[in-house]
């Protein structure tokens, strides 16, 4: 019994896995910052979830569980928390939302690479990285 | 390549540690220079938390050697091993960098925190936190006191 | 001696310096100060599971706690006061740098090659007093963290200069940018339409987990992970998240900076004192075996940590309990009151505006 | 130590705790000063626990004086497991040089900080002062070398701040307190990566069983860089030559206070701890730390002896000639330290005395005037003798002091470095002697003609007579300047028995 | 074995992660990067902590948790408001709009 938890555990770990490296690509390959931040949260409590339970599943009912629901509950409550503010304020400072026609174009070209019209703030990149 | 395979950490390391000194002397940014000293520091951190690794070890948290947890540890390493290097049955990892780097920390956090409040009161006085302006205001600063009567 | 756990632990160990590395050309690269620091805070979190995984979970736990917290929050602070953005990259002045960075580490990876092999349980870093401590922890302090007994029992004379630096530092911040009483000068800023009620509702939620987290953690530290120096910063994030939600002002009203000062003061002399009552009962300075005298150690309850049949070293369990209380106190302390001196710092321009 | 060998200042139980309480009374005195409601109890507490320290600090050198070593356990365990202080003679005799410092600047500190500090922050400075005090008490004392680093940043981390707030007056003290900061911090990590090198080759980190592991270990690229970079790390803090930039920023700009105790304490305690380094922790037989020694830290010693010494000839600003100044002394005090023999070390640390007095009777001229005159430069401090003589007399002690001129220390801490140089048959270094010497009467010439001769420009009197509280201590470090240029017994033995506790060989 | 090959998975996706996080390109895809990283960072923790059999490692992992979250809101503060001491309004305004 406990052989076959460990195993379906071990597997909902690599579910959950699979769902972050999903996630993943999206945040790599989505057009713009509400779309991946869709992908990221998404997929990180998805994942989450899948992980932490298939865990709890190895390890058995004992104290270790509680900490995993702890873990598990702070993500359910942080990780949505999180994307709603950055949502909230990348729209605030004028991020607009690719809404409409779906043009296939690398994903980075089209987007601006500053932080949109925000006030020219101390905190502006004047590059990305490069 | 075998030096690769035996010392690949502390080549790593050391790469960060170069990393590091780069950014603090090459950086003309205050702050960026606070960012390269910090990854300076953190970076011996690690040369040491390598020092103390031990192969096969566990966290220095003690574990009764008869519980399950203790024996699936040692089931998988090699009974020689775990009898010369073990305490009562236990491989353990070398607590004592583990003490020196949680200091060293603290010690890169507060020169950090006392870095920073110098870069910010020097935008306040000079109105830049780059070096160059600085020492540009600076001489200005210094034929100033020349000048002075 | 090669398990699959073994195995497994050198592949991540490598995967992950090599993340590190990454991370470090990148941050050198960037030109962006904001993408500076968040590349850190990925720095800093890469590092910490590295840490877990080279077997330093206290480590980990603080490098969590400062370098991915704290850090982050102060250097966006300090970039925020300093109105610094990007940096501007010149070629030639990066040569001698370059060469001097070079040069150090030549020097230092030929250092490393007289060093023995990564993990070897036989060099004389980890077989003369590393062994010593893993060997004698359980007779002389009876702790079940080895690292909270070395750092707390041993070198406890470290860990009261840690504080100190700690306490420096606090001095040092509130020297040159105040308690953040500018903050009080500065007009509310105008409404830019966001709304955060999420956010508020989350925090809400979130500050009392944290502030019981805090205290799981600080009296913890005997058994698992963590600590008083862990359990202090957590504290002090707790705070940090009630500024940065309901505003510096309202955070103020309820953790004065005076306070702060206060508590980071008697931190420390609740740390030395534990040592001169050590000293008044005949021992020498923090030694816990003489915190209490024989006749007050033997008024204690022999089950008060619920095992009656072991031999407990009182004066090292009630030594470690308030010396940890001692750095937790100080460095929530002045956490604090370094946020208040970056966060409420308001620029001249600004406080007129 | 013979001198003090019937030194009995407080009762046996003090004294058996009496090394811990040299380093606790600052610490405290710090937290209590960050409490204290004023500046004036502020001031209070910073001269009553520095006091208690000196007081501590002679009951040290008696203890030592009768048994040699001095082991104080911390925390109850034995090192290697454990830390422990371990004070010899030289050891000693730092923490008398540290404590009484420490003291005089705390006395000084009365009237000097309020022309110079915001009221409010008085406090604040005090307690920085008293943690700063306490971190190079405990550097000295410390047999550990880690706990050494930790010490270390204690004195560093209060320093920056300090340093920093000189900026009240004088706007160039924030980038100097930064770059102070930048290579202050890379030295001691500097240090940390050599103390990590010799923990990886020996497993410990007691300097005690680190030297017996390197008795038998012999030399291997791991010791031999982590001897470097701990030479390089401390030579950093020391402003050893090509590593000095950050000091004349910081010496000229810091407030008067803050320059006096890094110009006496400061530096001398980096050397301090690269000398057991050097001589206690690496065997005498290691032939890569003589070589070192000999062939890079002599000649750079040298170079800097005479380099800085032209710096400070050609400069304009007073307090950037004395921190010029500071370096080529510290040049001269590598010097008798590179000579690697009792005698050289002996001279080494006499000089190292002699700098700490005249330097403070300097910079506290400087500060009494600074109070009532605002001068950067020599030429604003034309003519001042007449308008403040007490304050400039000691400034004239002190210059004298410098430049050697006979009857004072100054002159007995340059016959005895050249006495030693002679007896290791080391001409070049006599002979860089001398030219340092040269050089330095030049620059003294400089800063006593402008202040005693020129006539003060037209106009009324600007500069004023500083108060007794100030002049008081000044007077002290001038007073003991001239005393020990007469009778040196005190430092002479102090010096000689902290050479052999180094060499095991008296003069 | 199959949490073993579960950390390989999170290690592959904390590197995309960190290359979002370095090409950017606005600072909020590199704020949203380093969240979603922080978040795999905890499940590797647990993750790892099981392979290794010391699962005592998740407090830090919740830690991690914890400390990431109130990161990303002093990220997020500081690029749109540029201030850490200001209050997160309660409520929007009707006439929300800046463009």
């Amino acid at each position: 019994m406990h052989e076959a938890l460990v195993w379906i555990g071990g597997g909902l770990v690599i579910a959950g896995t699979l769902l972050s490296l999903l996630g993943a690509g999206g945040v790599l390959r989505f057009p713009d910052v509400y779309t991946r931040l869709h992908a990221a949260s998404l997929t990180d409590t998805g994942g989450a979830t899948l992980v932490l339970l298939g865990l709890g599943l190895v390890s058995g009912l004992q104290l270790d569980t509680v900490k995993l629901f702890f873990c598990w509950a702070f993500i359910m409550l942080t990780t949505p928390a999180a994307a709603n503010a950055l949502a909230n304020a990348a729209y605030g400072s004028g991020h607009k939302p690719r809404i409409g026609t779906f043009q296939i174009v690398p994903a980075d070209k089209n987007i601006p690479a500053d932080d949109g019209p925000a006030e020219d703030g101390p905190t502006g990149d004047g590059s990305s990285g490069k | 390549m075998s030096l690769l395979g035996t010392h690949f950490n502390y080549v790593a390391v050391v790469v960060l540690m170069m990393i590091g000194l780069f950014i603090v002397f090459s950086s003309r940014n205050l702050i960026k220079r606070m960012i390269g000293l910090a990854i300076f520091q953190t970076s011996t951190g690690l040369f040491y938390i390598s020092l103390g690794k031990v192969a096969g070890g566990t966290a220095a948290i003690r574990l009764d050697g008869t519980s399950p947890e203790a024996r699936a540890l040692a089931a998988t390493l090699d009974p020689a091993y775990v009898a010369q290097h073990g305490v009562e049955g236990v491989v353990y990892s070398n607590p004592l960098p583990h003490v020196l780097i949680l200091t060293a920390i603290v010690v890169g956090v507060a020169t950090l925190a006392v870095g920073l409040a110098i870069a910010v009161r020097i935008r306040e006085a000079y109105g830049t936190i780059e070096a160059d302006e600085i020492n540009a205001v600076a001489r200005v600063d210094a034929a100033g006191a020349e000048a002075a009567p | 001696m090669t398990g699959f756990a073994v195995e497994a632990n050198f592949a991540l160990n490598i995967a992950l310096l090599l993340m590190l590395l990454v991370c470090g050309v990148a941050i050198a690269r960037t030109r962006s100060l904001m993408a500076a620091i968040l590349l850190m805070s990925v720095y800093s979190l890469v590092s910490a599971v590295w840490l877990v995984v080279m077997d330093a979970a206290d480590v980990a736990f603080t490098e969590a706690v400062v370098g991915a917290g704290v850090s982050t929050i102060v250097l966006l602070g300090a970039t925020l006061l300093a109105r610094g953005q990007t940096e501007r990259h010149d070629w030639r002045t990066q040569i001698v740098p370059g060469i001097a960075a070079i040069g150090v580490g030549v020097l230092l990876v030929y250092a490393a090659t007289g060093l023995p092999g990564f993990g070897d349980a036989a060099s004389p870093a980890n077989a003369h007093v590393g062994r010593a401590y893993l060997e004698q922890t359980a007779q002389d302090i009876g702790v079940p963290n080895m690292v909270t007994a070395v750092l707390a029992s041993y070198r406890g004379f470290d860990t009261l200069g840690e504080a100190v630096v700690i306490f420096a530092a606090g001095i040092g911040v509130a020297l040159l940018l105040g308690f953040g009483p500018r903050a009080q000068l500065a007009p509310l800023p105008e409404d830019l339409g966001d709304h955060h009620v999420v956010l508020r509702v989350v925090a809400k939620l979130l500050i009392p987990l944290i502030v019981l987290y805090a205290f799981y953690v600080q009296f913890h530290g005997d058994i698992g992970a963590g600590g008083g120096f862990q359990a202090g910063v957590i504290l002090a994030v707790a705070v940090i998240l009630h500024a940065l939600v309901f505003g510096l002002r309202e955070t103020m009203a309820a953790v004065p900076a005076k306070a702060a000062r206060t508590i980071a003061a008697l931190g420390i002399l609740l740390y030395a004192g534990v040592g001169v009552v050590c000293i008044v009962n005949g021992g020498g300075f923090l030694d816990y075996d003489r915190l209490f005298s024989p006749r007050v150690e033997a008024m204690i309850p022999a089950n008060l940590l619920g095992d009656p049949g072991q031999a407990h070293h009182w004066g090292q369990h009630f030594g470690i309990f308030f010396i940890e209380l001692g750095v937790l106190l100080t460095v929530a302390a002045t956490m604090v009151t370094i946020f208040y001196g970056f966060a409420g710092r308001v620029l001249d321009g600004e406080a007129k505006r | 130590m013979t001198v003090f060998e019937n030194l009995y200042v407080a009762a046996p139980a003090l004294t058996a705790q009496a090394p811990i309480l040299v380093v606790l009374a600052p610490l405290v005195g710090a937290c209590a000063a960050a409490l204290a409601p004023g500046a004036r109890t502020g001031w209070v507490i910073s001269v009553v626990t520095t006091l208690f320290a000196v007081w501590m600090a002679m009951a040290v050198a008696g203890e030592v004086a009768r048994h040699g070593v001095v082991q104080y356990v911390i925390g109850g365990f034995a090192p290697p497991l454990g830390i422990a202080f371990r004070i010899d003679a030289l050891g000693a005799g730092m923490g008398l040089l540290v404590s009484t410092m420490g003291f005089l600047g705390a006395l000084y500190s009365g009237h000097a900080l309020v022309s110079e500090i915001d009221t409010q922050k008085h406090t604040l400075f005090q307690a920085g002062y008293l943690l700063c005090v306490a971190g190079f008490l405990g550097l000295v004392f410390t047999g550990d070398a880690f706990n050494a680093f930790v010490f270390l940043e204690v004195s560093s981390i209060g320093t920056y701040a300090l340093v920093a707030a000189g900026e009240a007056r004088d706007r160039r003290a924030l980038p100097a307190a930064f770059t102070y900061l930048i290579f202050g911090t890379v030295g001691a990590t500097f240090y940390v990566i050599g103390v990590g090198f010799l923990y990886g080759a020996t497993g410990t980190l007691n300097m005690a069983d680190m030297a017996a592991r390197l008795g038998t270990l012999g030399d291997s690229s791991a010791v031999q860089a982590g001897f470097a970079f701990i030479v390089v790390g401390l030579g950093l803090k020391a402003a050893m030559f090509p590593l000095h930039g950050w000091l004349p920023g910081t010496y000229s700009t810091a407030p008067s206070l803050v320059s006096v105790f890094l110009a006496a304490v400061a530096t001398k305690a980096a050397i301090y701890l690269m000398a057991r380094f050097a001589f206690d922790v690496f065997p005498q037989t290691t032939t890569f730390g003589g070589l070192f020694i000999k062939d890079v830290l002599a000649p750079l010693a040298a170079a800097g002896a005479i380099i800085c010494s032209l710096q400070a000839i050609f400069e304009t600003e007073i307090r950037r000639m004395l921190a010029f100044s500071s370096i080529a002394q510290v040049g001269f005090i590598l010097l008798g330290f590179s000579l690697a023999s009792a005698a050289g070390m002996s001279a080494a640390l006499f000089y190292m005395f002699a700098h700490a007095l005249m330097k403070t009777a300097l910079f506290m001229a400087l500060g009494a005037l600074a109070i009532s005159l605002r001068a950067r430069r020599l030429d604003d401090l034309a003519g001042v003798a007449r308008e403040a003589p007490w304050s400039v007399a000691a400034f004239g002690v002190g210059a004298a002091s410098l430049a050697g001129v006979p009857l004072t220390m100054g002159f007995l801490a340059k016959w005895r470095l050249i006495d030693a140089a002679l007896g290791a048959g080391a001409i070049w270094i006599v002979a860089t002697l001398a030219i340092g010497s040269l050089l330095t009467l030049v620059y003294v010439g400089r800063m006593l003609e402008a202040m005693f001769f020129r006539a003060p420009p037209a106009g009324a009197a600007r500069a004023k007579e500083a108060p007794v509280g100030v002049l008081a201590p000044l007077w002290i470090a001038a007073g003991l300047s001239i005393w020990f240029g007469i009778d040196a017994s005190l430092p002479e033995a102090i010096a000689d028995a902290g050479a052999a506790a180094l060499f095991g060989a008296a003069r | 074995m199959l949490l073993a090959a579960g950390a390989a998975g999170l290690v592959v996706a904390m590197t995309l992660m960190i290359v979002r996080a370095i090409i950017g390109p606005s600072q909020y895809d590199r704020i949203l990067a380093v969240n979603s990283f922080g978040t795999k960072t905890v499940l590797l923790i647990a993750v790892i902590g099981y392979l290794f059999g010391r699962p005592d490692f998740l407090d830090i992992a919740i830690v991690y948790a914890l400390i990431n979250f109130v990161a990303t809101i002093a990220l997020m503060k500081a690029l749109r408001y540029q201030s850490l001491a200001r209050p997160l309004a309660a409520s929007a305004r009707k006439d929300a709009s800046d463009a």
